[in-house]
């Protein structure tokens, strides 16, 4: 059976950096690698950062991070109700010419093995992302 | 959990050494930003980021050096990366920026 | 306005670490100094692993950890529905006389600057600590 | 978050040497009661645990270490803390356990 842990988080920067410690500490104990550690980081981070970032105007109340530790794999949801967005107008970034933002999204499903966005607008966005321990 | 910068500016070379310590994110990477403006506007040169002892960057971060990288650009300076570690090669490789910052 | 931040931990040994972790990066955050940051991972520790340790038979569901950071101060409870016990019959330990077992409420004690703990026999233990900054 | 223990036997001095690194809380106590007595069954000779490297102990830790003391001593043995952390100290003179611990 796995275990699940969640946890609440104000939506303001300064607590990514919790989320992300908390995450790696379950991520070394579920048996991970150093480098699949480090990807889940990033992935959890991007997440985390674009609730705060992206929530709509005086969003700063909590979103939830959820977390199952199987079987060799490790599910995570980022919840908010931030207010949502259209995801039909996301555009994967053209990485041959850089430019400053939209590489979030991006970045968490290269990095992770699964990821699934719902968002509804007027509510809220769900990313959950799935990596496998080799 | 945070971010620490030593700035420091090679007469000989005409070029800005900035190390990075500890972690940029979204809570540190304005720290970053300012710190290379502040360079940049008390000299126009090129910049190096020495990233040996970086542990962590996400896209905020990477974000800000975009940013600075295009501003540069158009001075005909430059801005690049030197000792990412791996975890920062990596996400550097997946989005392609190693092609511009680490020449 | 103080910021909540909310945890639901397995109650087995391997993610008292992780609790430890995420509060020793909270208090940092809140302006704690080293030596205060240290006692509140400390008592944070105890309450956790008290909750695993005398959770009744079976337990093994989650735990809650809620933190508050106020101005100036570090509202942390730990909430169990593991069975709870009766406060009565708790003793000072004899720190005279060691023995083994009997230290984690007396350490909590020593090291936060409130502890109020309320259990109820059949349900659970609630723990709440509170660490002013100085 | 993890502990290792690394126990020398020392010939010369007729006692067990053992350097923990690490953390012991409630997870990782079992790992050092377990070091302790198979270094105990080998020789039965006095213990001195090296804290230089130990970052963290609470009660679990603690428990053991009392544990320990008490059964060597039925035996006319010691077992000795050497260079605890501030942090560590503070919890040791709090339980006064430094009078029987810290000679
Ligand atoms: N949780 C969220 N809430 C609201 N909008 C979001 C959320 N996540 C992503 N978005 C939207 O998706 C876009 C793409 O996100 P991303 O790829 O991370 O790039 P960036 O965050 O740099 O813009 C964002 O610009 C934003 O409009
Ligand atoms: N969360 C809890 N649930 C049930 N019993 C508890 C809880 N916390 C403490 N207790 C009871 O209080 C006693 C004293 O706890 P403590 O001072 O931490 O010492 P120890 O845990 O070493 O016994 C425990 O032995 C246990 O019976």
């Amino acid at each position: 059976m796995s275990d699940i842990l969640k946890l609440s988080v104000p939506g303001k920067p300064e607590y990514v950096g919790m989320v992300r410690l908390a995450i790696s500490s379950l991520a070394n104990h579920a048996g991970f690698d150093i480098e699949a550690i480090e990807d889940i980081k990033v992935a959890v981070s991007e997440a985390c950062t674009n609730v705060v970032c992206h929530g709509q105007v005086g969003f700063c109340s909590s979103y939830e991070v959820d977390c199952e530790i199987g079987n060799n794999k490790l599910i995570i949801s980022i919840i908010d109700q931030a207010g949502g967005y259209d995801i039909n107008n996301y555009k994967e970034p053209n990485i041959d010419c850089p430019k400053q933002g939209g590489l979030g999204v991006f970045i968490i499903k290269a990095l992770m093995d699964e990821v699934i966005i719902c968002s509804d607008i007027g509510t809220g966005t769900s990313i959950k992302m799935v990596k496998y321990c080799k | 959990m945070s971010l620490q910068i030593q700035s420091n500016y090679n007469q000989e070379l005409n070029k800005w050494d900035l190390k990075l310590e500890g972690e940029i994110d979204l809570f540190t990477a304005s720290k970053l930003k300012a710190k290379i403006e502040e360079a940049y506007e008390i000299n126009q040169s090129n910049i190096e980021l020495d990233l040996t002892d970086l542990n962590y960057i996400d896209s905020t971060g990477l974000g800000v050096m975009i940013g600075a990288y295009g501003k540069m650009k158009e001075n005909n300076k430059s801005i690049i990366l030197l000792n990412p570690k791996d975890n920062i090669k990596k996400l550097l490789s997946i989005t392609n920026l190693d092609k511009v910052l680490c020449p």
